[in-house]
């Protein structure tokens, strides 16, 4: 599977609340329920490296006890046409899922290196019960 | 696991809403209504067309299946079952060319058609044709294309062309 | 007007509920209120056809029995860079709209031969009241 | 700093209520508590100029009287890859943030020039309680 | 000022839950209850590692610290602290390239290194080094380089590089 991002749930902007909470890598989900789900993703061109990926995916992934496998729930593919070395590119997705207890929400990318992390405003990740 | 679950016996799940471990539904079905006590089933029901479930699972509706991008030239290599998703490959004579690392998209190119070449290795789903470096008998070098001797004409026929074509071409030899 | 995406509404991720109903490609609203719309199209290129269109647009459009024309609720238009034949682009448009009982949602699209319609986590669509 | 946009909050699709008011451009919060907010603006390239940006950015911010400088909410950072002059590039951010009563939000971007104000439904603002 | 505020005093801002004007937490800290009289203080806690406030204020939290992109090469030039967010700069021997007009977002290119040539003004944070035109002494100039008299033999040694490097060429002169 693609990598999955690690995300800071307490200081900063960031909070979890309601029971929402964040553990090894996931917001678990705390009721059953129809939940408006988002995340974006900037990613950011590598500067020396001549091998350019042709394409950045972000996925927001749920993972269930009642099913062996991952479900994507929702998917950013991006083509890239910078030629460049410096580039960004946000993704940025949100939709309503049905959601159960229990139930697990991810993001996976398609290179964690090109990833930018350097300020908690550019990539962020959260959930909210309708 | 969850606070709120037990750890169930082997082909169960926790139901949360039935406070229980129920069967779980077999691979092509999914939850219709959960079981009412350990020891009556789960009440399963068929995925619907256009839908799958490859595991057994406890899960209320089944994944829907993907389609094959015919704007691409792709084309179903397996179609989908209740049981497996759609898979999806080149139409003939079109090979695979990946957008990301794990080629889950890809769109289908025209293979090459080596005229004039010998087929070194032939187009498939992965790759495009492989011609060989030389020319087929009765064909000429033309800067990187191979020319049947029969097109060639007296002042056309260069050097390459001569030596492969013979002095008196187009009589008849060749293609 | 442009061309008007269909859309599933049962099977899968998809599902409708509390009377927002989904009839001739366009999501009914039940009763009068504010409600977040949004969308994503995932547009992607043709493989062999030289011509590529320059832009993609996507369109969030109201239809009501009290005015004749459609209203443009949400627009996203991206012109396209990328100059190989395989190309991704994803559109996301979201906001508060006040909307009355009755009234009709779609979305519209520059050209429909350039949807992706293969996964249905790439392209989605949804409401709900807040 | 960088530019604060203007926005309509009357006229047209703009509406605020529930005591959401707008001032000085900005969006004022009227009690404390978890708010979606969002945001769209359709960067446009210019048609002569040749100097062309190499980015555009747009950034959600805070403005509160507990601090003097202004927190960023949300970023989105894009480089441009068009090179012709007419290019189009829409920005869309959103997440659910803790602000207090008397918070101020706002919409910086880049360089005011680029933003595509022609239209309401291309660019826009807005911010809902949970 | 907003309806419900009343206009505090100097190192004061009014708090909303408490309904009355509070103490500022000075910079480092950040508001974790707010005073219950103006007389008596507002109790301010030390931001979290990896947190800071630069400002007195009554925020109920910390803003947290930026990080260096080091896949961009760049380096700290001052850590993050309770008081200051990090500030990043380029690695050794590469300089910034802007990718916004603020320059908040910028990459670490290497500086160009002059072989051959006089360093007209050497590689800094914001520029890549600039040099001297003109080829440093034994080197001549081939195309838009300078290459050392030494390593040139008799055939390679055009017009130019006998200007410079001597008719008798390669006899232990040079670098």
């Amino acid at each position: 599977h693609l990598p999955i991002l690690q995300w800071e749930d307490k200081r900063g902007l960031a909070f979890t609340k309601n029971n929402l909470s964040y553990s090894s890598n996931a917001l678990v989900i705390p009721i059953s329920g129809d939940y408006y789900v988002y995340a974006q993703v900037t990613f950011r061109g590598p500067v020396e490296s001549s091998q350019k990926p042709n394409s950045v995916t972000e996925i927001i992934t749920k993972v269930t006890d009642s099913y062996p496998e991952p479900t994507q729930l929702l998917t950013g593919t991006k083509t890239l046409s910078e030629n460049g070395n410096g580039w960004f590119q946000p993704i940025y997705l949100g939709a309503v899922v049905s959601l159960e207890v229990g139930d697990k929400l991810m993001v996976n990318v398609s290179d964690i290196k090109l990833v930018d992390y350097t300020k908690e405003h550019k990539t962020f990740f959260g959930a909210f019960l309708l | 696991q969850r606070r709120g679950s037990r750890l169930c016996p082997a082909g169960m799940n926790w139901i949360d809403t039935a406070q229980q471990c129920c069967p779980q539904c077999p691979a092509g079905t999914f939850l219709s209504e959960p079981c009412t006590s350990p020891e009556n089933g789960s009440v399963c029901l068929a995925c619907p067309a256009g839908t799958f479930r490859t595991q057994p699972n406890t899960l209320r509706e089944c994944q829907a299946c993907y389609e094959c991008d015919r704007q691409a030239f792709q084309s179903e290599l397996s179609n989908c079952s209740a049981t497996s998703n759609v898979v999806c490959g080149c139409e003939p004579g079109r090979f695979r060319v990946c957008l990301d690392e794990q080629c889950s998209e890809f769109s289908c190119r025209k293979c090459q058609p080596c005229t004039g070449r010998l087929i070194h290795r032939p187009c498939s789903e992965a790759q495009d044709t492989l011609c060989d470096s030389s020319c087929k008998p009765d064909f000429y070098r033309e800067g990187d294309e191979c020319r049947p001797c029969h097109t060639s004409t007296l002042d056309t026929c260069g050097k390459e062309c001569q030596q492969v074509c013979g002095s008196n071409n187009n009589q008849g030899s060749g293609l």
